[in-house]
C-alpha cells in the first residue's frame, strides 16, 4: 500500500500563526468503509487552495467536513488558532466558512436578492422587524452593490433564478459565498458545468476574492485551471492527504503522478 | 423582465378589481333580475331543489314539476345541489335573490335544512319538502316508518308462507346519510317483519351500512354474511332495492346451501331484469310523482290561500306508498313513462300505475 | 489512468444524494405484509373461529379482484415514473356503463365481443391521459384528476343507474366461483401476466428505466413519449378488464359507484412498496398487499366494527406502513 | 490568458435554444399573477355574454362571495402547506371533522368549548400528518390520503345517520351580512388571505418556508430547519380547516359527509388556477387562489343562474386545471417529460 507523508508533523511546529484553516489528522468513516483517514490541510490568509485527487479519494468527504454537511469522526480543526467543532452548516457559517457546492444549493423558484440572503435576512426598520418581517429593499440594494464590486451579470435581481444561466447561477453562489464568507470560501467544483467564456469569470472572481483576503479551497479535476488560480494545492489519494505544493513548481504530469500513486511525494509539505 | 410580482403591483390590481367590480354592481343593481325569471313581473314562480344525479326520479321529480306548472303558466327555476349543503345554500341564496314565490325539493343536505328555514321564512317564501320533514316547511311525502311498516309486515306474510317465520338472519340494509328516512324505512321494514313473525330474536338482526352505491352495498353485505355462516334462512330488508339486491348479489357469489329472500323499498329495480328472483316485493313510491301532491298546495299559495301549515308526517299531505311483489311490478311502467304521463295528466302516480290500489 | 480528468461531465449530472445499493427491501415488505396477514387472520379466528372458511376466503377473493387488477395499472403508471393515476374512477366506469348498455340490449352482441370492446375502452382512456401528459407535458397527478371530473361527469350525463341482466353469461361468470371467485383468478392471471412482462421484457425494462430516471433512458434511445404511452394504454388494459369484470359482479351501478375503489387502490400500491418517486416496485407484492386490505375489511366485520370504523382502520394501516417506510427508506440511505 | 480580462463584458451566456412562445412567457411570467388575473377576466366577460349584465347585481356577488367565502379561510391555510413543499389532501376531510364536531359539541357544551375541541381536533390530525411526514420520511400525498380516509370514517360517525344542526345565532346572521356586493365573510376571509399573503412574501419564516418548498438541500444548506418549518406548515393548515369548520357551521346549520372531499378538490383547484403546484413548493401566493377561487365560484353561480346540469362545472373545473397547469408551465414551471 503506497504510503504518503504525515503532513500534519511536519506542518504543525512552523503553523502557530499565520493560518486561516488548520484541518489535523481528520478521520471519517461510514460503518466499516473508511472514506479518509489523516486528511489534514493548513491554509494561509488570502491564498487560494486547490485540492485534487482521483474520484474515491475522499475530496468531498473532506470538503463536507470542513463544510459542516458532516461531522468528523476524529481530527481537530482550528480556525484562526481557535479549535471549532463543524457539526452542522450552521456551525460552519458561523464560524466563516461558506460553501458553493457543486449544485450551488440555490432555490429556483426565489429571485437573487433573497438567494443571497437566504437563511439571513435583512430586517425591515421599526416595529415590523421586530416581528420578523423582512426588507427586501435593502437586501437588493446589498446585492446589487455586491453584484457591481464582483463584475458579476445578474439580468436582473428580481428575476428567480431558474431563468439565469450556468454561469449566472455559478457567479450568483459565489456572490453569496463572498457577502457571508468572512475568511473561507469553499468551492466544489465550480467550472464543471460551465463553458468556456463563463469558466473564464468564475475563475476570475476566484483571484477576486483572494485580492479581497478570503481564502479559498478550490476543488477541481482540471489541472490547468488550477495552476491558472491557484497558490498551492494539496494531493488526496486514497483517503489521504499526501501532499501540499506550491502550484508554480509542480509540472501538470508531477501532479497527475502524485494523483494516481505513481510519483510518491519524497518531500514534506512546502513551507510557508 | 420581473417574474417576482411586486406587493404594491398586486394591491393596485385588486384595488382596481374590487372597484370595478363594485361600480358594475351598483350599475346594474337597479335592474337586477331578468336572467332565469324572476316573479317581479307578477308571474308565479316556482323554485325546484333537486338533490342530485344518484337516481333517475330525481331529475325525473324536476321534469314532472316543469311540466305541471307549464300547464299552470308558471314559471321554474330548477337548481341541483349535488347533496352538497354548501352548494344547496348557495342555491337557496339563488331563490332568494330571485324572489320565487315558493320552493319545492328534496333536501337531502338535512344538516343545512334549517338555517335555510330561517332564510325562506325571513324572505316570506313558503317551502314544501319531500319525504325529510323540517319545522315550519310544508310536509309531502311517504309517512316511511309507516310504509316501512308495511313492507315489512307484506314480507313477513311471505317468509310466514315459506319458511314458517323459521328465519335465522335478518339483514338490514341501511344508508345512513339518508338520516330519518333511512331509519324509518329500514327500520319499520324489520319491524313490521317482527310484528308478523315476533319468534325472530334480536340477535338475528344485524346492519350494513352503504352510501346507495352497489359497488359499496356488495362487498359490505358480503362480509356481513360471511361473519354470519350458520344461518340457513335469510331475510334481507333495507331503505331500497339497490341496497337489498346488493345483499342478495353477495350471498349468490358466496354460494353455499343457505336460502335468502328479499324485500326491497322504492321500487328502483323491482320488476326489471335486473333485480334477483329472490327479491320477493318492494313498494313503490312514484317518487317522480311527488310534485303532483307538491302543486295541490301550491295552487292554493298562487291563490293568495295559503294552507295551515302542516309540517310533519303526522299532519302533513301523505302519499299512499304501493306495495307490490315482483309479479305485480312488472305491469308498472317504466319511470321515463310514468313521468310523462303525469307531466301530461297531473295525476297520482299511485292512482296511474299502482296495481295494487 | 487518466479518466479522473474527463469526467467531470458525467459527475456533475450524476451528483448530489447518494442512493443506497440496498435500495429495495422488497423481501422485507413480503415479509411485513405476509407476517399482518398471518397475524389478521389468527388473531380473528382464534376470537371468532368462523372466520377460517372456504366462505371467508370467497367473500375476500371477491373484495380484492377488482382492487388487485386496478392496482396492477396504477403500479405499471408509478412504476414508470408517471407518479399518479386519479382517473382510474373513470376508467373504470367507461368499460362498465357500455359493457351493461352492450348487454341490455334487445339484441347484444355475443359476449367475447362485449368484453374485447370494454377493454378497448379501457385502452382508449388510457391513450386519452398519455396524449394529455405527452402533448402538453404537464404533471400525469393534475391531468388525471381533471380527466376524472370530466368524465365522470360526461358519463353522468349519459345515464344514472347502469342494470346489467342478471342472467347473461357475463354476470354468471361474474358471480360464480371456483374455489375461489372467477374474477380472483381473473386478477392472478393478470398479476402473474403482468409481474413477468414489467420485468423480463425489454419494454418492460424500459418502462421501469424512465421510471428511474428520465434523462437516463433517453440517453439510451428510450422513447420516452413511447413509455408513457406504453403505461398508460397497458394501466388502460387492466381498467377495462377491471371495469368489464365490474359489470359482470354488480347487477347495477351508478357513475360514482366507482369513486371508492381509488383509495383502496391507491393503498394497495403504497402498501406493495411501489416507490412514488418511480422506477421501482414488484408487481407481485400486489397480491399480499390487496389481500391484507381485504382480509382486514372482512375480519373488522367479525369484530362486528361498521363501516366508519373500518375507514379509520383502512387509513391507520396506511399512514403506519407509509412512516415504517420512509423511516427503514431514512435509516437505508443514511 | 486573454479571457482573464472578461468580466467585465456582459456575461450573457444563456446557451440554451429560444422558447417557443416567448412573448407569451414574457407576459405571464411579468407577474406571477398575469394568468390568474387574465383568466377571472375571461370568466367576468364570459358570464357578461352567457347571461347578459344582469349577472353584475348586487345579489350575485353577495351569493358569489359568500358561496366561496369558507374555501377562501380554508386555502389561506392550506397554501402555506404547498409553499413548504408538502401536500395535505386532508384538509378538506379536517375541514368535515371539525365542522361535525362542533355542530355535535356545541349546543350541549356552548360555542367556546365546542369550537375549541373542533380545532384541537384538526390540529391533532395535521400533527399526525406532521409525525408522519416529516419525522417519519412517509410521502406526503400518500399519508394524507390516509388520514383523509381516517377523517372521512371519524366523521361519517359522528354525523351517523342523523347530522346535527346547531345555528349559532350571532355567527348565522353575520353570514348572511354584506358591505354592499361582498359578504362580511367574504371580507374576512379576503383579509386572512392578505395577511397570509403578507406573512408568506415578508416575513423571515415565510420566506424560509417558500425555500424549504423550493430547494429542501438549498434551504437546509442556508441553515434553514426545514422539517421544523414543515410541521408548522401542516399545523397551520390544520388550525385554518378547523376554524373554516366552524364558520361553515355559521353559515350552513350543519355538516354533511360531502364537505371534505368537495372541499379539498374546489380548493386544490382553485390554488392550482392561481399558480401553486402540486408538485413543487416554493412557487404561488395566496392572492392567486383568491382569484381561482373567484373563478370557480363564479362558474358555479353562473350555472345557478343558467339552470345548466351542474356536471358542465365538473367539466369547466377539469378543464381549467389542465389549462392552469399548463399556463404555469408555459411560464416556467416544471415539464414533466
Amino acid at each position: 500500500m503506497p504510503h504518503g507523508l504525515d503532513t500534519t508533523s511536519a506542518a504543525s511546529p512552523a503553523t502557530a500563526n499565520g493560518y486561516v484553516l488548520e484541518a489535523a489528522g481528520i478521520r471519517k468513516a461510514f460503518g466499516a468503509n473508511v472514506a479518509i483517514s489523516n486528511a489534514s490541510m493548513n491554509l494561509r490568509e488570502a491564498e487560494v487552495m486547490g485540492l485534487v485527487g482521483d474520484n474515491g479519494a475522499g475530496k468531498s468527504t473532506f470538503l463536507k467536513i470542513l463544510s459542516g454537511s458532516q461531522p468528523a469522526d476524529e481530527g481537530t480543526i482550528t480556525i484562526e488558532g481557535k479549535r471549532v467543532e463543524l457539526r452542522t452548516p450552521a456551525d460552519a457559517l458561523a464560524a466563516g466558512i461558506e460553501t458553493v457546492y457543486q449544485d450551488l444549493a440555490l432555490v429556483d423558484t426565489m429571485d437573487a436578492a433573497q438567494n443571497v440572503f437566504l437563511g439571513r435576512e435583512r430586517s425591515a426598520a421599526g416595529l415590523a422587524g421586530l416581528f420578523g418581517f423582512v426588507s427586501d429593499r435593502k437586501m437588493r440594494a446589498e446585492v446589487g452593490e455586491l453584484v457591481k464590486d464582483l463584475g458579476v451579470n445578474i439580468p436582473s435581481l428580481r428575476a428567480t433564478v431558474r431563468s439565469m444561466s450556468g454561469g449566472q447561477r455559478q457567479s450568483l453562489a459565489i456572490a453569496r459565498a463572498v457577502l457571508w464568507g468572512r475568511r473561507i470560501v469553499i468551492l466544489d467544483e465550480p467550472t464543471a458545468a460551465l463553458g468556456v467564456r463563463e469558466t473564464a469569470h468564475v475563475l476570475d472572481l476566484i483571484r477576486r476574492l483572494r485580492d479581497r483576503g478570503i481564502s479559498v479551497i478550490v476543488v477541481s479535476h482540471n489541472m490547468q485551471q488550477l495552476r491558472e488560480v491557484a497558490d498551492r494545492v494539496t494531493v488526496m489519494r486514497l483517503g489521504r492527504t499526501v501532499t501540499t505544493r506550491d502550484i508554480a513548481s509542480t509540472s501538470v504530469e508531477d501532479l497527475i503522478g502524485l494523483i494516481t500513486g505513481a510519483v510518491i511525494p519524497d518531500e514534506t509539505i512546502s513551507t510557508p | 423582465m420581473h417574474i417576482k410580482y411586486s406587493f404594491r403591483r398586486v394591491a393596485v390590481i385588486v384595488a382596481a378589481a374590487a372597484l370595478s367590480l363594485g361600480a358594475l354592481s351598483a350599475c346594474s343593481s337597479g335592474d337586477s333580475g331578468g336572467a332565469g325569471g324572476s316573479s317581479d313581473d307578477g308571474d308565479f314562480t316556482v323554485g325546484v331543489l333537486v338533490a342530485g344525479h344518484d337516481a333517475p326520479w330525481e331529475e325525473q321529480q324536476a321534469d314532472v314539476a316543469t311540466a305541471l306548472a307549464e300547464k299552470r303558466g308558471w314559471t321554474t327555476i330548477v337548481l341541483t345541489y349535488d347533496n352538497d349543503p354548501s352548494t344547496f345554500t348557495r342555491n337557496v341564496s339563488t331563490l332568494i335573490s330571485k324572489k320565487v314565490d315558493a320552493v319545492v325539493g328534496f333536501m337531502v343536505a338535512t344538516g343545512a335544512n334549517a338555517a335555510a328555514q330561517q332564510r325562506f321564512e325571513a324572505a316570506g317564501i313558503p317551502v314544501i319538502t319531500y319525504d325529510i320533514a323540517q319545522d315550519g316547511w310544508y310536509f309531502v311525502g311517504v309517512d316511511n316508518a309507516a310504509s316501512g311498516k308495511l313492507n315489512g309486515e307484506a314480507f313477513g306474510n311471505a317468509l310466514k308462507e315459506k319458511w314458517d317465520c323459521d328465519v335465522d338472519l335478518v339483514l338490514e340494509g341501511h344508508q345512513s346519510a339518508a338520516g330519518a328516512v333511512d331509519e324509518q324505512r329500514t327500520g319499520g321494514e324489520a319491524e313490521g317483519l317482527l310484528s308478523v313473525c315476533p319468534d325472530i330474536p334480536e340477535s338475528a338482526f344485524q346492519s350494513f351500512d352503504s352510501d346507495g352505491t352497489a359497488a359499496a352495498a356488495q362487498p359490505a353485505a358480503r362480509n356481513l354474511l360471511t361473519a354470519n355462516p350458520n344461518a340457513k334462512h335469510i331475510a334481507v330488508v333495507g331503505i331500497n332495492d339497490i341496497n337489498v339486491q346488493a345483499a342478495l348479489d353477495a350471498q349468490n357469489q358466496l354460494g353455499g346451501d343457505a336460502e335468502i329472500l328479499g324485500w326491497g323499498q322504492d321500487g328502483g329495480l323491482i320488476g326489471t331484469d335486473a333485480a334477483s328472483p329472490n327479491m320477493l316485493g318492494s313498494a313503490f313510491y312514484f317518487l317522480e310523482g311527488y310534485p303532483h301532491y307538491s302543486f295541490q298546495i301550491l295552487d292554493k299559495i298562487a291563490a293568495g290561500n295559503p294552507p295551515e301549515m302542516a309540517d310533519t308526517a303526522a299532519n302533513g299531505l301523505l302519499i299512499p306508498p304501493c306495495v307490490v311483489t315482483a309479479a305485480e311490478a312488472a305491469d308498472v311502467p317504466s319511470g321515463d313513462e310514468r313521468t310523462k304521463e303525469i307531466g301530461e295528466k297531473d295525476e297520482a302516480g299511485h292512482d296511474l300505475f299502482c296495481p295494487t290500489k | 489512468m487518466t479518466t479522473a480528468l474527463t469526467d467531470q461531465k458525467t459527475r456533475a449530472v450524476t451528483a448530489p444524494r447518494p442512493r443506497t445499493l440496498k435500495g429495495d427491501h422488497y423481501g422485507i415488505t413480503a415479509a411485513a405484509l405476509l407476517g399482518a396477514l398471518v397475524i389478521v387472520i389468527v388473531v380473528t379466528t382464534v376470537l371468532h373461529p368462523d372466520f377460517f372458511s372456504g366462505r371467508t376466503l370467497i367473500a375476500i377473493g371477491f373484495t380484492m379482484a377488482i382492487t388487485g387488477i386496478l392496482s396492477v395499472g396504477q403500479a405499471i403508471i408509478t412504476i414508470s415514473g408517471a407518479v399518479l393515476d386519479l382517473s382510474i374512477p373513470a376508467g373504470l366506469m367507461l368499460p362498465a356503463w357500455a359493457v351493461a348498455t352492450m348487454l341490455g340490449a334487445s339484441n347484444p352482441l355475443p359476449t367475447a365481443l362485449i368484453v374485447l370492446i370494454g377493454v378497448a375502452l379501457g385502452v382508449v382512456w388510457g391513450g386519452i391521459n398519455a396524449l394529455i401528459v405527452t402533448t402538453l407535458k404537464i404533471n400525469p397527478i393534475i391531468v388525471t384528476l381533471g380527466t376524472n371530473f370530466i368524465g365522470i361527469a360526461i358519463l353522468s350525463m349519459q345515464f344514472t343507474t347502469a342494470t346489467v341482466p342478471g342472467r347473461s353469461e357475463l354476470s354468471m361468470f361474474g358471480n360464480g366461483s371456483l374455489l375461489l371467485p372467477n374474477i380472483w383468478w381473473v386478477m392472478l392471471v393478470v398479476v402473474l401476466v403482468a409481474a413477468p412482462l414489467l420485468r423480463y421484457t425489454r419494454s418492460g425494462r424500459h418502462l421501469t428505466a424512465t421510471g428511474g430516471s428520465v434523462p437516463a433512458a433517453r440517453s439510451r434511445g428510450i422513447s420516452i413519449r413511447g413509455m408513457r404511452y406504453l403505461a398508460f394504454c397497458t394501466a388502460g388494459i387492466c381498467y377495462g378488464i377491471a371495469g368489464v369484470l365490474f359489470a359482470g359482479s354488480t347487477s347495477n351501478f351508478n357513475p360514482m359507484g366507482s369513486a371508492s375503489l381509488l383509495l383502496s387502490v391507491i393503498a394497495a400500491v403504497i402498501l406493495a412498496g411501489v416507490r412514488m418517486d418511480g422506477g421501482r416496485g414488484s408487481i407481485l407484492l400486489l397480491l399480499p398487499a390487496c389481500a391484507l386490505l381485504a382480509t382486514v375489511q372482512t375480519a373488522l366485520v367479525f369484530f362486528g366494527l361498521d363501516a366508519a370504523m373500518q375507514s379509520v382502520f383502512q387509513g391507520a394501516i396506511l399512514i403506519i406502513a407509509l412512516a415504517g417506510d420512509g423511516y427503514l427508506r431514512k435509516r437505508s440511505t443514511r | 490568458m486573454s479571457t482573464l480580462t472578461t468580466h467585465r463584458t456582459p456575461v450573457d451566456l444563456d446557451i440554451r435554444p429560444p422558447k417557443r412562445f416567448a412573448k407569451i412567457r414574457a407576459f405571464y411570467g411579468g407577474s406571477s399573477l398575469g394568468a390568474v388575473v387574465t383568466a377571472a377576466l375571461l370568466v367576468a366577460v364570459i358570464s357578461l355574454i352567457v347571461a347578459g349584465p344582469d349577472f353584475y347585481s348586487v345579489d350575485n356577488f353577495g351569493i358569489l362571495t359568500s358561496y366561496i367565502a369558507v374555501p377562501l379561510v380554508m386555502s389561506a391555510f392550506a397554501c402555506v402547506g404547498l409553499l413548504a413543499g408538502i401536500v395535505d389532501l386532508s384538509v378538506g376531510p379536517m375541514v368535515g371533522v371539525s365542522a361535525a364536531i362542533f355542530a355535535a359539541l356545541g349546543p350541549q357544551l356552548g360555542f367556546w368549548p365546542g369550537a375549541a375541541i373542533a380545532v384541537l381536533v384538526a390540529l391533532a390530525a395535521a400533527a399526525i400528518n406532521a409525525l408522519a411526514v416529516v419525522r417519519f420520511r412517509a410521502d406526503s400525498i400518500a399519508a394524507t390520503v390516509g388520514m383523509l380516509t381516517i377523517l372521512s370514517g371519524i366523521t361519517l360517525a359522528v354525523i351517523g345517520s342523523n347530522p346535527p344542526t346547531y345555528i349559532v345565532d350571532g355567527l348565522f346572521a353575520f353570514s348572511l351580512g354584506a358591505l354592499g356586493p361582498f359578504s362580511y365573510l367574504f371580507l374576512i376571509a379576503v383579509a386572512v388571505i392578505l395577511a397570509v399573503a403578507g406573512f408568506v412574501t415578508f416575513h423571515k419564516v415565510g420566506r424560509h418556508l417558500r425555500a424549504a418548498g423550493g430547494d429542501e438541500n438549498a434551504a437546509t444548506r442556508a441553515g434553514i430547519k426545514v422539517g421544523r418549518l414543515r410541521v408548522f406548515a401542516f399545523l397551520f393548515g390544520g388550525l385554518g380547516a378547523g376554524i373554516a369548520g366552524i364558520l361553515y357551521i355559521g353559515q350552513n346549520g350543519g355538516p354533511a359527509l360531502e364537505i371534505g372531499p368537495s372541499l379539498t378538490f374546489q380548493s386544490y383547484a382553485a390554488l392550482m388556477i392561481g399558480g401553486f403546484s402540486l408538485v413543487r413548493g416554493g412557487v404561488g401566493n395566496p392572492i392567486g387562489g383568491l382569484f381561482g377561487l373567484l373563478i370557480i365560484g363564479a362558474v358555479g353561480v353562473l350555472l345557478d343562474l343558467q339552470q345548466i346540469n351542474n356536471h358542465f362545472l365538473d367539466v369547466v373545473l377539469g378543464s381549467a386545471l389542465i389549462v392552469a397547469v399548463l399556463v404555469d408551465r408555459l411560464r416556467g414551471g416544471d415539464r414533466f417529460e
